[in-house]
């Protein structure tokens, strides 16, 4: 009955990152009853994310994973990669939000706070040495992404995606609760390493019940990164919550789901690999299928990407269920990709919002090459991006699950993801035509700021300089599994 | 090597005219031409001359092609079957170009006219002189080439344009064999220079080759390929639709052209190439047999048409069934001996008639050639008239004038060649019947009577210009002499120069007759000249209302001269039309459109109404959405725990 | 790397011509008047020709080896390298497409006005990309360029098009991608076959098994038999090719047709020779049917540039076919009818885009009579209809000759087939002629207004001069580029002949048992 | 039959038919009202598995302050006529036979559940020592700390979006 | 003594009677209500291993559902009400404004 714990200096600096973001988090929610110019709130935003993101880089280089808190929390490269993410994110979505808040008449401190703890959220999903941890992190992300979804509470469809979103979210939390559930009933544990060592010791990983407990946190992972079936939420929610949550949602979820579910697969259920990859197979298959298909019909851009989201997260799926190291090296490696080309393209297309003018049709790109070469050309790079065409991010990014799904024998999920990457070119395709090889129907003005410039520079130098050097990323995504 | 601008020279008055003849040149055009073939005249009489001392000359000037072990050279080859080419293209080039400066005169495309001319002569020259088999294929196509370009000469007539496509793309037919004979021989032989060819041709003698599961003897395979070209070219059965046609072009270029030199290439060519036909029988028959039965023919075509060109022409490609007669039966020198009168004799008939045309060409459109519009232009221009009677007596084989000598040497030596040779002595004795007959029809109609067409227009009818008929009269010349060097033994012993000096190259006869046998030959060959003759007389001079009578009275049979055997429609029916209706519309339309162009946007198009009808899943209703991912949760369920 | 010939140049020439382009691209976009990114494009492409000419003068002919070659580490944890280099079968080539840039950047002067900026950055990215496909000696590099090339290639039909532009960029990129796409999963596999390695010259040198072989000559089959295109998939080109503006039309069929044939000689045979053998016959009967099937929709065709375009499928499968003889004739003419093929059909492109600014038409029906109207134009698409029905002296007489030579030598139906494509040939291509230059001319039309048509201008004959110069040089010397060929090629039918391929595999049902 | 199993016995009764009432009655104050009792019970179970400190919050939390709270709501948004009509969806049927299929699904795979994992040292007599709040307490605070902070965390922001949705004016 | 499995079984029922209330209904609240069932369902095994494995972490566990529950019922119930307010109903099959 002793007390196995007491805190210390370490555990304190391991989450210091996480510290920072809240602090700045409360702090934002502090400022918001003084300050009357949003910017500096965001601003401030910004500043907070960038200390979490100088103080995780600075522990990048570890030689050893940490862990503290009573092995609750992680700290260790894989996370610092995905944490690298997080914070990409969250800068680049306070910074396309400055002018497009404000134009929804939206722009309050919570906006910004809540973007903060969300990323918090995922912060601990990725550190988390415990499905405890793992969800109470998942509920925190997930809990600020719904209302985030649903902030414009004068829309009706800004109302209809929270309401969906939460829904199926809570259900699907249910589903990951049942699955913890029989881990912890069949482990006695929920600590991940030692969920690795309880299978190994008691010889369950074969066991019907340990594998309904992994189907179901698969069936709520798979609900965060919108695998087919369960990625139903994503279209509409994408489509109703402010675009510019939808590029933190598109991006930052799937991004924290991948990471968990690349820790709780490979690290607690590791032996399990021929299983967990079994079940994921027609899973990737149907959501390549599916994302790209319906994403052919589509005319609301927001919707569309929601879609090629949704193929994507069957791309990325490819390196997981390679199930070895390197594969989910070319996962991450992908995630990292689809971080930049994913918010560029969504950079654009907030830039289309005006007052009184939702520009989120396709039709609205029509001769969008003629008024703005520029925001075009940086459009097409990152559509090409997204098709996954070389010298471009998108080609890396695709080419190493490729790789690795060949390497570990599933030659036929790499020839249908070609397969299907040729069918979302189509849709790609679709905007770079309306923008360049239509007449403009009326004329386009951007709502350009320099926040979003700068987003638009970063990503789209980001795609081409991974496109064609990207041992860069590489490396720091195999420095990061390896470590 | 001097002689490599025999070729030269008419080039480079192509490109001079060709460049520079519309701005600058224009209707100097000829300055340029004329002295460059006639340079090229006076290089060949010193090559002549150097031949007829023994000096033979093969020489290879560069690599052309060379891959892997295929090497050919540009080469050129000159021995006395090329001197005696040299001679006939360069000395009745030079006199049509001169003719044609009077003829073309004030034509807008004048400078273009000469510099097609050249080219042509420089293609010809490149045919006759090539030392292999490829270099002389190129000199082949290119005179096909300028044969188009010299057709379709007045390209705003549609027929024209008709006409010189048809050359080239018939004439392609025939090349089609040709080449692959070309490559068949270099697989045989391991080259393509004539010397390595005729000298190895005995050691393959007996070889086969397999060709669609069937052993074919390879000599024999290639001999009836390059057949194939020279059928083409030289306007044989069932090649021959394009000759005819080919009059649209000004009248220069039938002379040249498709008389005296281009469509004698197939004569030549086969001759070049005795050492490999004298191996296979079964080629050398087919050469006879098609010669022969082209003679007869395409003189029955001419017996009853109206365009005084067109007669000449069937006659040329009658008269072309007689060389190919020659060479069958193994007689090349007479082939060739042949070619050469007839190139006079039928390039003065040629430019006889466009002294006509000329003369009558402010005649109504197209009346200009319709001998029917004709009639009593003798006393209007007596030059072109007597040129005419000599170029015809010559023809028909009137004793003495050239054409005799060589008629009658083919006839003589068909008639020794076996059972065979005797049905060919008589196809080709037949033929000659008829060929006194249109000719001397072809006179009657033009020169004699009254004038027959638009009486306003008979005082523009006028004799032709010096620069005209001066060329005519030094043909004429030829078409008396020329036969000279040929005189049978049986008539004057040594007199066969020309068998001689060729006989090198292509060898001496066979066959023996007496020679009661022979000048039974020459009588009756005499004889069917003259009664060809007669009869002429008596229908258009005596009886003038008989030719009406009879074409009423034979009318199935009149038609099917007159319309030329329906070759033509049968072509377009059989072969033409089914073509371009079946691209159009089976190729084009149907399959290219519709099938694969149905699976290429099939699919894309599957691919999008699927995605219309799956988008219907995402229906809205959140609901829907759960029991999505429970369904989905259950099947996992099943099938990965149940059902392992 | 000691099988290799390092470049001893004091500079790295190869790098410099593949991406002074992209220099010179970066160079337009910062440039705002029209007419100073058109010089600076000429000049940047005229500079890349220039640079390019010392690989011709400094190529040694005795030695296979690759050449020029540069090595550097690119991505090293996937062992991939920035490794180029040229041979004999891809100097040509460089050469080729250099120049043909240089022409498509003159041809568009005035042809096109609006977006001259992105027009002139795709011109050149293009030419990047193209050269970087010929000289890439790792297959990464390969790749990339090969995919980076539909970008610009899109844009170019897409924006700058005829028409119907959209439906034929669109079928265009997707046609290639999914190709290309089915040939990354190949080379991936390779890859891992080829022992962790993407260098293609030590990928040549592995042995395969027959199995791998036949699935990854199909893998590779589908990316380069599009982009030949071989039929039946050659649909895309007519589309492509007709909407395109001139320049792209002249790339299309200059270059972009070349890749195909030369990924089939550069990778799917010396990798897969027993693959190579199995799949013989089945290419050589799509080659004989390509060549008479595209003549035959060519003599149906109503459209200028369409017809032209079908008779690239004809000529293509020339290409294919001789390449498939393997032997020394078959391939060296299929390598240069190649050359061939790019200067008479991209100067044809090069005329009918002339003919097109002015008359605004592209129906074969709205033509007559032109010969008189314009004789200087008339007189060079003479020569060029002529090269292209293979007129002894012209250039694409040596190609077809050597091709038939070679396919009658491999198998003497083949070759007599292909010739039939000859006669046909010169059916489309003479009937063309005759109604587009002959006849009457409806002169009242051509006089004025917008269609008031001209003959050539001085640029425009200096567009053309230079490959009627090598349509003759071809015809009458073709030995001085034959010459950098033969090594090479000697080299490559000697390492496929040394499969051991027995023969009496059934493809159909490898490929039937293979999926199932 | 033990006792103990008497009463699971009832316990598993009443769960289960108050779970099927919960969510079958057409007026959601019903099934709230249901819901009540149905905590309560497990509120009770808990105590027989020695969670006296969980079926306190349960009663405490979950009927004290959720179900008030969803009452609170109900009667905000006064769903009068909501009731009237058809209380289950077109696709019930489906759904039913989901749940039932799941039901059947995890009783074949749970239904022979037995302990495999080691025993932990909380067992019965350990925390009855202390008493079972005292362990959980002392735990809470030290082992489970950073998980009670991240707790705290989203009680916060759940504060802050209730504030945000229902609160908050827009500009 | 009550095995461990009818605790499971017990939890298992009420979890799919969560299911189908969540699935079958169409008052949100009540579909709310369903979810709130099937976390308590959870919880039950949850509690149930913890005591069976001598183990006080599913304990702890079922308080943090617990407290993130209140959680859920805030956020969503404002949500219901945010949504309310725009759309007056709650009636699940009437809301899709957004679909395709």
């Amino acid at each position: 009955m002793d007390v196995t714990f007491s805190l210390g200096l370490q555990d304190i600096s391991a989450i210091m990152p996480e510290l920072a973001m809240i602090s700045v988090g409360l702090l934002l929610l502090m400022l918001d009853l003084v300050v009357k110019r949003k910017e500096i709130i965001a601003i401030i935003g910004v500043a907070g994310a960038l200390v979490a993101l100088y103080g995780t880089v600075s522990v990048y280089g570890m030689s050893e994973s940490q862990t503290v808190f009573a092995d609750m929390f992680l700290l260790d490269k894989y996370s610092c990669f995905f944490k690298i993410i997080f914070y990409l994110n969250v800068i680049f979505t306070i910074c396309i939000s400055f002018k497009y808040m404000a134009i929804e008449k939206a722009a309050f401190g919570e906006y910004y706070a809540l973007l903060l703890f969300a990323t918090a959220g995922m912060m601990i999903m990725a550190s988390a040495a415990d499905l405890m941890i793992l969800y109470l992190g998942l509920e925190l992300m997930a809990l600020s992404t719904y209302i985030l979804a649903g902030l414009l509470r004068k829309q009706a469809r800004s109302n209809e995606a929270a309401v969906k979103y939460f829904f199926l979210g809570a259900f699907s939390s249910a589903f990951l609760l049942y699955g913890i559930a029989l881990t912890y009933g069949m482990t006695g544990t929920t600590n991940i390493t030692d969920i690795a060592t309880s299978l190994f010791t008691l010889g369950i990983h074969d066991s019907p019940v340990m594998y309904l407990g992994v189907i179901f946190m698969i069936v709520a992972f798979g609900f965060k990164v919108a695998l087919v079936p369960f990625h139903m939420w994503a279209p509409d929610v994408y489509e109703g919550a402010p675009t510019s949550i939808t590029a933190f949602m598109s991006v930052g979820p799937k991004a924290a789901g991948f990471a968990v579910l690349g820790r709780v697969l490979f690290e607690a259920f590791g032996s399990m690999q021929p299983q967990w990859s079994a079940v994921l197979v027609p899973l990737a298959i149907l959501t390549m299928v599916v994302g790209s298909v319906i994403a052919l019909a589509q005319s609301n851009i927001k919707r569309m990407l929601a879609y090629s989201s949704i193929a994507h997260a069957g791309y990325m799926l490819l390196g997981i269920i390679a199930g070895t190291p390197e594969g989910l090296t070319s996962t991450i490696n992908y995630l990292m990709i689809y971080t930049f080309m994913n918010i560029g393209a969504f950079t654009i297309v907030i830039m289309l919002r005006r007052e009184g003018f939702q520009g989120e049709n396709i039709e609205d790109y029509m001769g969008l090459a003629k008024s703005h070469p520029m925001a075009s050309a940086l459009m097409l790079i990152f559509m090409f991006s997204l098709t996954g065409i070389p010298p471009t991010a998108g080609f890396i990014g695709k080419f190493y699950v490729f790789m690795e799904a060949i390497n570990a024998g599933y030659t036929y999920l790499a020839i249908i993801a070609a397969l299907f990457s040729v069918v979302s070119a189509f849709f790609y395709l679709r905007i770079v035509v309306y923008m360049y090889m239509k007449e403009p129907q009326n004329e386009i003005v951007l709502t350009t700021s320099g926040p979003a410039g700068i987003v638009l520079a970063i990503t789209c130098l980001a795609v081409l300089i991974i496109g064609i050097f990207p041992s860069i990323l590489l490396s720091l995504a195999n420095f990061s599994i390896l470590g | 090597m001097i002689y490599t601008l025999i070729p030269l020279l008419p080039l480079l008055a192509f490109i001079i005219n060709i460049l520079f003849g519309r701005d600058y040149i224009r209707d100097k055009a000829h300055l340029i031409a004329v002295p460059a073939v006639a340079g090229s005249f006076l290089l060949s009489l010193v090559a002549f001359a150097g031949v007829l001392k023994g000096e033979v000359i093969n020489v290879n000037v560069y690599s052309w092609i060379v891959s892997g072990d295929f090497n050919v050279s540009i080469g050129f080859l000159i021995d006395q079957l090329t001197a005696i080419m040299l001679m006939v293209v360069t000395s009745i080039s030079t006199l049509i170009f001169i003719y044609s400066i009077g003829y073309m005169h004030g034509d807008k495309g004048y400078y273009r006219f000469f510099a097609y001319l050249s080219l042509f002569v420089f293609s010809m020259l490149i045919l006759v002189m090539a030392n292999n088999f490829l270099l002389l294929y190129f000199g082949w196509e290119a005179v096909g080439l300028c044969s188009y370009f010299l057709i379709g000469y007045w390209y705003e007539k549609k027929s024209a344009a008709n006409a010189g496509k048809k050359a080239f793309i018939v004439n392609r037919f025939g090349d089609f064999g040709f080449g692959l004979g070309v490559i068949l021989i270099f697989l045989t032989f391991g080259s393509l220079d004539y010397m390595t060819v005729f000298s190895g041709a005995d050691s393959v003698l007996g070889q086969t080759i397999n060709l669609f599961g069937y052993e074919v003897d390879t000599i024999t395979l290639i001999c009836l390929l390059l057949f194939c070209g020279a059928v083409g070219k030289s306007a044989q059965m069932p090649l021959h639709v394009w000759l005819p046609d080919a009059m649209e072009g000004p009248t220069p270029v039938s002379a040249l052209i498709h008389a005296a030199t281009m469509v004698t290439a197939g004569v030549f060519m086969v001759a070049r190439s005795n050492p490999l036909f004298s191996l296979s029988a079964t080629a050398m028959n087919t050469v006879a047999v098609v010669g022969g039965v082209t003679a007869i023919f395409a003189a029955t075509i001419a017996l009853v048409q109206k365009d005084i060109k067109r007669v000449i022409a069937y006659s040329t490609v009658s008269q072309l069934g007689y060389m190919f007669l020659a060479l069958g039966v193994g007689a090349y020198s007479a082939g060739i001996f042949h070619l050469y009168t007839h190139a006079y004799f039928k390039a003065l008939l040629f430019l006889g008639s466009g002294s006509v045309i000329h003369a009558l060409h402010h005649a109504k459109h197209d009346d200009e050639q319709n001998m029917e519009k004709m009639g009593g232009l003798k006393k209007y221009m007596p030059v072109t008239y007597w040129v005419f009677i000599i170029a015809t007596l010559s023809i028909t084989g009137i004793p003495g004038l050239a054409g005799f000598f060589s008629k009658d040497e083919i006839l003589w030596r068909a008639y020794l060649g076996g059972d065979l040779g005797k049905f060919l002595w008589f196809l080709g004795v037949a033929a000659a019947v008829l060929t006194a007959f249109y000719s001397w029809r072809l006179i009657y109609l033009t020169f004699h009577g009254s004038y027959r067409g638009d009486p306003e227009q008979e005082h523009h009818i006028h004799e032709s210009p010096k620069v005209i008929t001066v060329p005519l009269i030094i043909l004429a010349v030829g078409a008396v002499a020329a036969g000279w060097v040929g005189i049978p033994p049986v008539i004057l012993e040594h007199a066969d120069r020309i068998g001689e000096f060729l006989a090198p190259v292509l060898g001496h006869p066979h066959g023996h007759g007496t020679h009661l046998e022979e000048w039974l030959v020459i009588a009756v060959s005499v004889a069917v000249a003259v009664i060809g003759w007669l009869v002429a007389m008596f229908m258009y001079i005596k009886k003038t209302d008989l030719p009406e009578k009879i074409a009423s009275l034979f009318k199935p049979i009149y038609n099917l001269l007159f319309n030329k055997y329906w070759i033509d429609e049968l072509y377009d029916k059989i072969f033409v039309q089914p073509v371009l209706k079946a691209s159009d519309r089976i190729v084009l339309a149907f399959f290219d459109a519709k099938i694969i162009e149905g699976v290429v946007n099939g699919i894309p198009a599957l691919i999008g109404g699927f995605s219309k009808k799956l988008r219907n899943v995402q229906t809205g209703f959140l609901s829907n959405y759960g029991l999505a991912m429970a369904i989905g949760a259950l099947c996992i369920i099943g099938v990965f725990i149940f059902m392992r | 790397m000691e099988d290799v010939i390092y470049n001893n140049l004091n500079y790295p020439i190869i790098t410099w011509t593949v991406f002074l382009p992209v220099l010179g691209a970066i160079i337009v976009l910062l440039l705002r008047s029209a007419t100073a990114i058109r010089w600076t494009s000429l000049i940047v492409t005229g500079l890349t020709f220039i640079i390019s000419l010392p690989l011709l003068t400094g190529f040694d002919k005795t030695t296979h080896k690759m050449q020029f070659v540069e090595w550097h580490q690119w991505i090293p944890s996937w062992g991939i390298n920035y490794f180029v280099g040229i041979d004999g079968i891809s100097i040509l080539f460089i050469l080729l497409t250099t120049l043909l840039s240089i022409l498509s950047v003159l041809v568009s002067w005035k042809a096109i006005a609006n977006k001259a900026k992105e027009f002139h950055i795709s011109i050149l990215i293009m030419e990047a990309g193209m050269l970087g496909v010929f000289v890439s000696l790792d297959f990464f590099l390969f790749y990339i360029f090969w995919e980076a090339m539909l970008i610009p290639m899109f844009l170019l039909i897409g924006v700058w098009g005829g028409e119907n532009r959209v439906y034929a960029a669109v079928k265009f990129f997707l046609y290639t991608l999914i190709g290309s796409v089915l040939m990354l999963v190949g080379i991936v596999v390779l890859y891992f076959t080829g022992g962790e390695t993407l260098n293609i010259l030590a990928l040549s040198s592995e042995q395969y098994s027959l199995n791998l072989q036949f699935w990854l000559f199909l893998a590779f089959f589908a990316a380069f038999a599009v982009k030949v295109p071989m039929f039946p998939f050659h649909t895309w080109l007519p589309d492509a090719h007709t909407e395109a503006p001139t320049a792209g039309s002249v790339i299309l069929a200059g270059v972009l047709l070349k890749m195909g044939a030369y990924g089939f000689l550069r990778f799917s045979m010396p990798m897969f020779p027993d693959a190579t053998m199995m799949f013989l016959k089945p290419i050589m009967i799509l080659s004989v049917i390509a060549i008479i099937y595209g003549a035959l929709v060519c003599l149906a065709q109503k459209d200028l540039k369409r017809l032209i375009a079908y008779s690239s499928v004809s000529h293509m499968g020339f290409v294919t076919l001789g390449i498939f003889a393997l032997n020394t004739q078959g391939v060296e003419g299929g390598i240069l009818q190649m050359l061939n093929h790019g200067i008479i059909t991209g100067a044809l492109f090069l005329m009918i885009g002339i003919i097109y600014e002015r008359t605004h038409t592209r129906k074969i029906a709205d033509y007559g009579g032109f010969a008189g109207l314009v004789p200087w134009y008339a007189g060079f698409f003479i020569v060029l209809t002529f090269a292209s029905i293979g007129l002894p002296g012209m250039n694409g007489f040596i190609g077809e000759f050597l091709i038939i030579f070679g396919a009658f030598r491999a198998k003497m139906v083949y070759g007599v087939l292909a010739a039939t494509g000859i006669i046909l040939g010169a059916g489309y291509m003479l009937w063309l002629y005759q109604r587009v230059f002959f006849e009457k001319a409806d002169t009242e039309r051509w006089a004025t207004g917008d269609h008031k048509v001209w003959d050539l201008d001085m640029r425009e004959i200096i567009t053309l001069v230079p490959l009627i110069i090598l349509i003759f040089w071809v015809g009458f010397y073709p030995e001085v580029f034959l010459s950098y060929m033969h090594t090479s090629v000697a080299h490559l039918l000697e390492n496929i002949n040394q499969t051991n391929y027995a023969g009496g595999d059934h493809l159909l049902t490898r490929l039937i048992t293979g999926i199932f | 039959m033990s006792t103990a199993q008497f009463f699971f016995g009832y316990f598993a009764v009443m769960l289960t038919g108050l779970s099927v009432l919960v969510v079958t009655r057409k007026d959601p104050i019903h099934s709230v009202l249901w819901m009540l009792v149905l905590f309560v019970h497990i509120a009770g179970l808990y105590l027989f598995l020695n969670a006296e400190f969980l079926a306190a919050v349960q009663i405490i939390v979950y009927a004290g302050a959720i179900l008030v709270l969803f009452l609170f709501v109900i009667m905000l948004l006064n769903l009068r006529n909501e009731e009237r009509v058809k209380k289950f969806q077109t696709q019930w049927p489906l759904g039913a036979g989901a749940g039932a299929l799941l039901a059947i699904f995890l009783c074949l795979i749970v239904g022979k559940v037995i302990v495999l994992a080691p025993l932990g040292r909380y067992s019965e007599d350990a925390v009855n020592g202390d008493g079972n709040l005292m362990a959980i307490g002392k735990i809470l605070y030290t082992e489970y700390l950073f998980p009670f902070e991240v707790a705290s965390l989203v009680l916060l922001v759940a504060i802050i979006g209730a504030v945000v949705l229902a609160k908050r004016r827009l500009e | 003594m009550v095995p461990l499995n009818w605790y499971i079984i017990l939890s298992a029922i009420m979890f799919s009677i969560g299911v189908v209330g969540f699935l079958a209904r169409r008052n949100l609240i009540i579909m709310f209500i369903s979810i709130e069932l099937m976390l308590n369902s959870v919880n039950i095994s949850l509690v149930a291993y913890s005591h069976y494995l001598q183990s006080l972490r599913g304990q702890i566990l079922v308080f943090f559902i617990i407290t993130v529950a209140a959680a859920e019922a805030a956020i969503g119930l404002a949500i219901i009400i945010a949504f309310y307010k725009n759309n007056p109903t709650i009636k699940v099959d009437e809301i899709n404004l957004l679909k395709g």
